[in-house]
């Protein structure tokens, strides 16, 4: 009873919190002050069309490096509570067994999906995707990948040497931004500007998109190996 | 005709986040608790890109001559989102890593049968 | 190798059909990203080089797509009449049929084939034995239940795949 | 119109979050939250957020299902 009562005391504190937000919200008839610059200095400041991604790559690009940072660490600590040692391992565990139909289909959608996160990864900058979205489809390839075949071993020295270069490569790129130009961290007035809405334009951004999805969906695709193989224990 | 959509969403988003929040306090189990942590976390981005609605706005999303076309929603909390998201499935992950190895570790998924720490 | 270059050339057609432009740095990058995906995620996979390109066979893929239409719009006006009718008219059951396609690619398209048409679906595929639901089982025996529903699509994927 | 939409997609989302808190079966909860990522992924689409939506329709409904559907396996396996 007094559990209960402090559960819907709580939940309605958080309602009573919520409520003036929804009631002060008149569907939003103009942009804020910070949205109307980024709208009308967007493209002469990044040379992109995509305004969301220049937002996330370049203006709040700090952000991002702390969201890769978080990703990291949450991967890492995932990896130290549920590694398998050697001896614990089973080497080929028997699982219920997997349809031909879902193996042979898998073969060829695995890299058509990764096709496709990679066509997200290089748009980015001038279609909706990015980084984050392109990275987060190749998970979902990898994802396919072991449902199709539950002893699949991801080869983890190729997965980390990817990893840790289009981290160093991310950094670097943005400490170039700092030493070499005065736009600050992550400035994309590394390269020419280029014209908006071609392929190579944008400055560094195709650049730093491509390695931040690198990075993001090898990061998702250790995550979902070492959850796979965590079934192998004992 | 819709005029109201961002209202509409918003009050979706609320729903979702105290449905969410109800859930993460009032269940045992500690899978149930973290479907409604993972509810409660769509609840708040469903919210904070409700707030960045514009009436009648598309997508930030410029045509090929780089010239704003038409009225764009705002940005900024679409970015802040997009990392939002990708940190809640890390977070979510890590969640249920320390849900297996306690399992293991008393074989229970009751949230009262670890009390090591109360005093 | 045959298979990685079939592969390749799947990926580069899925890679300028996505962009839509022939834009010579597209392409570059296209051909780039997908060589190194047939490379990297093709190492043994045998299911491309499992299609005939034959003339024979290519005319008889553009057949199966009519065939496969009208089967499906046959499916569905019977299965919306039993649905409508309120004495609901069904018989449902698992039946096994037998298929004579040994191609993995062959098998895969037979079975999605009969998923696709409403009222049956398939549920497995042990050898070459598949096992389908089916809405109304007019015949319980193999070789009544193999003619009913697979020879329509067999007749056509025997020549595509071989 | 999309208010329309918007508001029976919301029906959606809230029915799926009730019954995911609220069922006893851990698979049938998972599945649901599974249907409210992808109905917030529509409804970001509806708000024209094209990037949050792709983003979610992958995170939210096919990453973190299988995720839970991991554990829930090794929970499993450890009791058995």
């Amino acid at each position: 009873m007094d559990k209960k009562f402090m559960v819907a005391l709580l939940v309605a504190a958080m309602a009573v919190i919520l409520f003036p937000l929804f009631q002060s919200f008149e569907g939003g008839t103009q942009l804020s002050e910070l949205g109307q610059y980024y709208t009308q200095n967007g493209v002469s400041d990044t040379g992109a069309t995509n305004l969301v991604a220049s937002v996330v790559v370049t203006y709040r690009g700090l952000d991002t490096l702390g969201e890769v940072t978080i990703l990291f660490l949450a991967a890492s600590i995932i990896s130290f509570f549920l590694s398998v040692s050697k001896d614990d391992r089973i080497e080929n565990r028997t699982v219920m067994s997997v349809t031909e139909i879902l193996s042979t289909a898998s073969q060829t959608l695995v890299p058509i999906i990764v096709l496709v996160g990679a066509y997200i990864l290089v748009n980015g900058h001038l279609t909706p995707g990015g980084g984050f979205q392109g990275g987060a489809i190749i998970a979902s390839g990898t994802l396919l990948m072991f449902l199709a075949n539950p002893n699949h071993k991801l080869n983890h020295t190729i997965i980390h040497v990817i990893e840790s270069t289009s981290g160093i490569a991310f950094v670097a790129i943005g400490v170039i931004g700092v030493l070499m130009m005065d736009g600050g961290f992550l400035s994309n007035k590394l390269f020419d500007l280029g014209t908006p809405g071609e392929v190579i334009s944008a400055g560094a951004m195709p650049l730093i998109n491509i390695f931040l999805g690198l990075k993001v969906g090898t990061e998702l695709s250790n995550v979902l190996g070492i959850f796979v193989e965590s079934q192998n224990e004992k | 005709m819709d005029q109201y959509l961002g209202q509409v969403v918003m009050a979706i988003g609320f729903i979702l986040a105290i449905l969410g929040l109800y859930g993460l306090l009032s269940q045992k189990n500690m899978i149930k608790m973290i479907l409604g942590f993972s509810i409660f976390t769509t609840g708040v981005n469903i919210i904070m890109v409700a707030i960045g609605y514009v009436k009648g706005g598309t997508a930030p999303i410029l045509d090929a001559e780089g010239n704003a076309v038409a009225k764009f929603v705002d940005p900024v909390p679409q970015a802040l989102v997009l990392t939002s998201i990708v940190i809640g499935l890390g977070v979510t992950a890590m969640m249920l890593a320390y849900v297996m190895k306690l399992y293991q570790d008393k074989k229970s998924l009751n949230i009262n049968d670890y009390k090591d720490l109360k005093w | 190798m045959k298979n990685n270059a079939l592969m390749f050339l799947t990926l580069m057609s899925v890679w300028v059909l996505l962009n839509a432009s022939l834009d010579p740095t597209l392409l570059a990058i296209g051909a780039g990203v997908s060589l190194l995906i047939s490379f990297a995620f093709c190492s043994k996979c045998d299911v491309i080089s499992g299609i005939n390109l034959s003339p024979k066979a290519i005319a008889y893929s553009f057949m199966f797509v009519f065939v496969f239409i009208g089967e499906l719009i046959k499916a569905n006006i019977s299965i919306s009449k039993r649905v409508l009718a309120p004495s609901l008219p069904i018989n449902p059951g698992i039946v096994q049929v037998k298929t004579k396609l040994k191609s993995k690619v062959g098998r895969m398209v037979l079975a999605n084939a009969i998923t696709l048409t409403p009222g049956t679906f398939t549920l497995d595929i042990k050898g070459e034995d598949l096992f389908i639901h089916w809405v109304d089982v007019k015949s319980t025996d193999v070789d009544g239940a193999t003619k009913e529903i697979v020879s329509t699509f067999e007749k056509y994927l025997e020549v595509m795949y071989g | 119109m999309l208010t329309v939409l918007a508001a029976i997609l919301g029906i959606a989302a809230v029915v799926g979050a009730y019954y995911a808190i609220h069922n006893e079966k851990l698979t049938a909860a998972i599945i649901a939250s599974g249907i409210v990522g992808m109905v917030s992924s529509i409804l970001f689409l509806l708000l024209a957020a094209p990037d949050v939506a792709m983003t979610e329709a992958s995170i939210g409904s096919a990453l973190t299902t299988a995720i839970f559907f991991f554990t829930l396996n090794k929970i499993r396996q450890t009791n058995g």
